[in-house]
């Protein structure tokens, strides 16, 4: 498994990839006094090459490591981005990915990755069960963090008209407060 | 085994545990303190606490000019406005002593004293709400 | 038989009243040894402990205290259960010559009856488990019977030896208590025996823990693992009554130990100034004390609570190896 | 005990208050006779909206506390990563001075937490002894800590564009004592610990984890490194003044020659951690350079350009339980963050809990899930603001506790075949 610097890892995906590879950035900082460098590649991508895209980074790292799906709602569209680490156990050489795709509102659908990844199974169902994005294969869709008696639809992280607004119970003595804020 | 004989020692040093307010707890804690103040018993004062302890918050009313800046940084919302005088009101029992109203007050009005024993039945008490 | 005829004529008057005043006794020293121990074990572990009298106090609060029954389990034996264990074991110390003098029932009674007598108050505990039908409770249950059936045999093995070698020296019945003490174990073997008999008491030390349901063996009880396991529907005066009768069988397990190991008395060499009684009883608390304080309070700060399969692999296996190994310098000795 | 082939297994719910259990969270075990066939974690307990109110209540300022408060033992991982990914997503680097002041507040944490977490596993294995031995030792760095941060728990050292107060070079002598506190007590603190034979007995060959497992569940932390995988986000990536010193991620084999991935290698792994750590801010006290201490002293200011950032940010840090990391996207002329996203390292560990527990007895259960160190307050943070909790649908735990006593005394009178 021989460490490829960012630009190289970016050929690679766009070579596989081909159309659906949207762009890319790559961030880097030199960090405290021995100004080593801190690296991190962000890449977007179609949701067609999504599962492609993994299997490509299986290849370049045995098992990688995936941190966390952190989805944001942007209005009309909802963005996952999968916060991938390889080279780790190499000093100074751990290099994070960000494979990031956007989903239309209106089809919340991703295939799942725990066939690959046994581990993404918390992160896949908390990201379906907070930003309502159906994850397509998932073998257990239960609620993870939320009680059984939580109302279907309505998914705490949107900020559309799904978001838990009505549900929220503010203090009496400040809901012309709140009433303000909102507007 | 290691373990005896850290035990058998330990069984001839005196206990580890600080004995505040007093060694065994007093039936009751009324009595007990009219004791203490009448000086017939003696108070364990608890462990000191270092110097740059972060108690019980400290304003000073003058310095204040009631910019509303450490407003917009307590995290708990502990701070009120009292626009008429254009001071600020602390309850410190909404307070999460984190002392960044301390940074952020232009004229270093609000400051941390080391007074850590403010249980009180009523969240609104006199002691509890710092305003001058 | 024979050997009733040197016990003193005991009229039901003595009898009655001499249970009542031990019951008592055994009541109050229990409860005293089981504060010290707690004192003892919360300063090796350098805290300060609650004060002596603490178990006092604790039986208080329980009798107090509303007592639950569980509908879901037998409640007639969920009762019934703390008063047998509690009855059983200061029969226990009735049998046992306690304070240095002879015991109460002394020729109505011997070692294998206090063998049988020992078991009782865990069986009770086991019913009481059973009776009261909260899961915890079954498995603490199942886990107290295993523990039960594992420590019987070194338990056995020790005290037949014992009794064996005594036997040997004279012809009057080795298992009452008085034959012990007339002829202790130390003063009849040679090098090799004391060995043996070393390995004996070492073997029924070991033994006392689980007895007592002590730390490492408190599986049926144990707090982290089955939420008290077999006391966790008990509450009130059920849970105060099992306390005492396990307080009275430290004490009764202890004080067997000494009457068995070191039936000395002090009287003898102090002479005619003090009462003979008072200096055996406060030799004998002595004795107890130290006793108590290897097998029970030591054990317990020093070591972790092992696992039911360990624990019965222990005693079934490790401890009658002891017993036996002892059994065999004991019999070497005699032979050389 | 019945003949296991024909009874129905029965579950023993362990949770979400339980004296092996003091976290928030439900274990179904299904269990054969004493012996555990298969395991459900329920968590989901101890919910707060942490990331709803960072999204929509608090300012960028006003998080650090927020983030502070999402665990009690480890609220340094927490800032630090949000303070990180914060700054990254607003371009401001911190000066160097306060690099090293962060990372001497990150390796007193983690001493404080191992130690905490060595005196709740022994007394889970029954043995108060050890955890009254292990608490005590551990009150010398939480004085420490107080000396330097003002306060035992709630430390709130850290800000955007550095640290809220120095560490000035009277202090130093206070730190060293400390610091020689530890290197002399620690060979006897190993010895109490590892060549206890009953501790052995209890943690050897118990909750083991596979290396292969470990690296197909995604472990982090000493739950990772006692399995043999050597992700250590100190080590590999160079975040903070962790890229000065070159740390090596601690494996059981150090120590022990083997790697076995039980209850005992997590017990050697943070046992060295806490050595390490020592000397981490050893090296720190000696190599820290002069300078300011934050960016920008005018808290004012810092709210002013936060307003107007735009972008996002992710912060990585190694918390004493493994990786944490916090997602941040600032939006302009937005107050509050736009999106947050905190993962604690217990959140992935507890996947890999199943794999750890089966197989074992029930006697096994806290000690082994206790070994991974889990943090329930870190892994429920998000969302749910009111809770309209109907007691009828949920399955409480009277109900489960009601139907396994049924299914007992079904089981002891042999109706249930």
């Amino acid at each position: 498994m021989e460490i490829l610097s960012p630009e190289e890892i970016v050929e690679r995906f766009e070579a596989a990839l081909g159309s659906s590879f949207i762009d890319s950035k790559i961030y880097q900082r030199e960090v405290a006094v021995k100004k080593n460098l801190f690296q991190a590649i962000r890449i977007y991508i179609k949701r067609e090459a999504f599962r492609q895209a993994v299997d490509l980074i299986c290849k370049l790292q045995e098992y990688p490591h995936l941190s966390i799906i952190s989805s944001s709602d942007l209005g009309d569209s909802v963005e996952l981005i999968y916060h991938f680490t390889m080279y780790y156990g190499h000093h100074l050489k751990e290099l994070s990915l960000g494979l990031c795709v956007s989903l239309p509102k209106d089809d919340l659908k991703i295939p799942t990755i725990t066939d690959i990844i046994p581990g993404a199974i918390f992160t896949e169902r908390e990201t379906r069960e907070m930003m309502g994005v159906e994850v397509v294969g998932i073998p257990d869709n239960r609620r993870l963090f939320l009680p059984q008696d939580f109302p279907e639809g309505v998914y705490p992280w949107r900020k559309d008209e799904t978001g838990p607004e009505d549900m929220l119970r503010v203090l009496p003595g400040r809901q012309q407060k709140w009433q303000q804020a909102k507007e | 085994m290691e373990i005896v004989k850290v035990l058998l020692r330990q069984l001839l040093q005196t206990p580890a545990t600080n004995k505040f307010p007093a060694k065994y707890a007093p039936k009751s804690t009324i009595q007990f303190l009219d004791k203490v103040k009448k000086g017939k018993l003696r108070l364990i004062p608890p462990i000191p606490v270092p110097p740059k302890f972060r108690g019980k918050i400290l304003y000073d009313r003058e310095k204040c000019t009631g910019c509303q800046l450490c407003l917009k940084v307590c995290p708990t919302k502990a701070i009120e406005f009292i626009p008429e005088e254009k001071k600020v009101k602390i309850f410190v029992a909404r307070c999460c002593f984190c002392a960044q109203c301390n940074d952020i007050c232009p004229t270093n009005a609000l400051s941390m004293t080391d007074e850590f024993l403010l249980s009180s039945y009523d969240k609104y008490a006199d002691e509890l709400v710092v305003t001058k | 038989m024979d050997w009733s005829s040197n016990s003193y004529p005991l009229s039901i008057v003595t009898m009655i009243g001499g249970s009542i005043v031990l019951a008592l006794l055994g009541a109050f020293f229990g409860l005293l040894y089981r504060g010290i121990d707690r004192k003892l074990a919360a300063h090796m572990q350098g805290r300060i402990g609650p004060p002596i009298i603490q178990p006092f106090r604790d039986i208080r609060k329980l009798l107090a205290k509303e007592s639950i029954i569980p509908d879901g389990g037998v409640s007639w034996l969920f009762q019934a259960c703390p008063f047998i264990g509690l009855v059983v074991s200061i029969l226990l110390l009735i049998y046992i010559p306690v304070f240095g003098q002879r015991a109460l029932l002394e020729g109505y009674g011997d070692l294998i009856l206090i063998l049988y007598l020992l078991i009782i108050p865990s069986l009770a505990l086991v019913a009481g488990g059973f009776a009261s039908g909260s899961p915890f409770a079954t498995v603490g249950a199942q886990r107290e019977m295993v523990i039960m059936m594992s420590y019987e045999f070194p338990l056995a093995v020790a005290i037949i030896a014992l009794a064996w070698r005594i036997g040997h020296v004279t012809d009057i019945n080795p298992f009452i208590f008085s034959t012990v003490a007339q002829y202790p174990i130390w003063n009849q073997v040679g090098p090799v025996g004391v060995i043996g008999s070393l390995a004996l008491l070492f073997t029924l030390l070991v033994v006392t823990p689980g007895e007592v349901a002590k730390v490492p063996f408190d599986i049926a009880e144990a707090e982290t693992e089955i939420a008290g396991g077999l006391l966790v529907e008990y509450s009130g005066r059920n849970l105060a009554l099992f306390y005492l009768a396990d307080t009275i069988k430290a004490f009764a397990m202890v004080s067997l130990i000494v009457a068995l190991f070191f039936p000395y008395n002090l009287s003898p060499l102090i002479g005619i100034g003090v009462p003979a009684v008072v200096v055996d009883s406060l030799f004998f608390l002595l004795k107890v004390l130290l006793v108590m304080f290897i097998s029970v309070i030591l054990i317990r700060t020093a070591m972790a609570r092992f696992k039911i399969s360990q624990a019965s692999y222990i005693y079934i296996m490790a401890m009658t190896l002891v017993g036996l190994v002892g059994l065999m310098l004991i019999h070497v000795d005699m032979v050389v | 005990m019945a003949a296991s082939k024909g009874i129905e297994r029965y579950t023993i719910p362990v949770g979400p208050i339980h004296p092996a259990l003091k976290e928030p969270i439900r274990l179904d075990l299904g269990v054969d006779g004493e012996e555990i066939v298969d395991v459900d974690v329920i968590m989901g307990q101890v919910h707060r909206g942490i990331e709803w109110l960072g999204m929509n209540r608090n300012n960028p300022i006003q998080n650090i506390y927020l983030a502070e408060r999402v665990c009690g033992i480890c609220n340094i991982c927490h800032p630090f990563a949000y303070v990180m990914a914060v700054e990254q997503a607003a371009g401001i680097t911190p000066p160097e001075r306060s690099e090293y002041i962060r990372v001497i507040t990150a390796e007193m944490e983690r001493i404080h937490s191992h130690l905490l977490w060595a005196g709740v596993a022994a007394h889970e294995i029954g043995f108060d002894s050890v955890f009254y031995l292990v608490w005590r030792v551990r009150e010398e760095i939480m004085d420490l800590i107080e000396y330097v941060t003002g306060n035992r728990v709630t430390k709130a050292m850290f800000q955007i564009g550095g640290v809220r107060r120095d560490i000035s070079e009277e202090q130093f002598p206070r730190i060293r004592r400390s610091l020689n506190y530890y290197k002399a007590i620690f060979g006897q603190l190993k010895t109490v610990f590892l060549d206890d034979r009953t501790i052995r007995m209890r943690t050897r060959n118990v909750g083991i984890l596979k290396t292969e497992d470990a690296l197909k569940l995604l472990a982090v932390g000493p739950t990772a490194r006692a399995s043999g995988v050597a992700k250590d986000v100190r080590q590999d990536q160079a975040y903070s003044a962790y890229a000065d010193l070159d740390i090596k991620a601690i494996t059981p084999d150090v120590l022990t020659g083997s790697i076995v991935g039980d209850v005992y290698d997590r017990i050697v792994v943070r046992l060295l951690e806490v050595k390490q750590s020592v000397e981490i801010i050893e090296r720190c006290l000696e190599e820290m350079p002069a300078g300011a201490v934050l960016v920008e002293p005018k808290i004012a200011k810092v709210l002013n350009t936060l307003k107007k950032a735009e972008g996002e940010g992710v912060g990585r840090a190694e918390a004493p339980r493994g990786e944490v990391i916090h997602y941040v996207r600032l939006e302009a002329g937005r107050e509050t963050l736009a999106t947050w996203k905190i993962r604690a390292p217990t959140y992935v560990n507890l996947v890999s809990i199943p794999t750890i527990l089966k197989g074992g007895q029930i006697a096994d259960v806290p000690i082994a899930f206790a070994s991974i160190d889990p943090c329930m307050s870190c892994t429920n943070r998000a969302v749910v603001v009111d809770r309209k909790t109907n007691r009828k649908s949920m399955m409480t735990y009277e109900e489960l506790h009601r139907l396994s006593v049924e299914k007992t005394r079904k089981l002891s009178n042999g109706l249930v075949k």
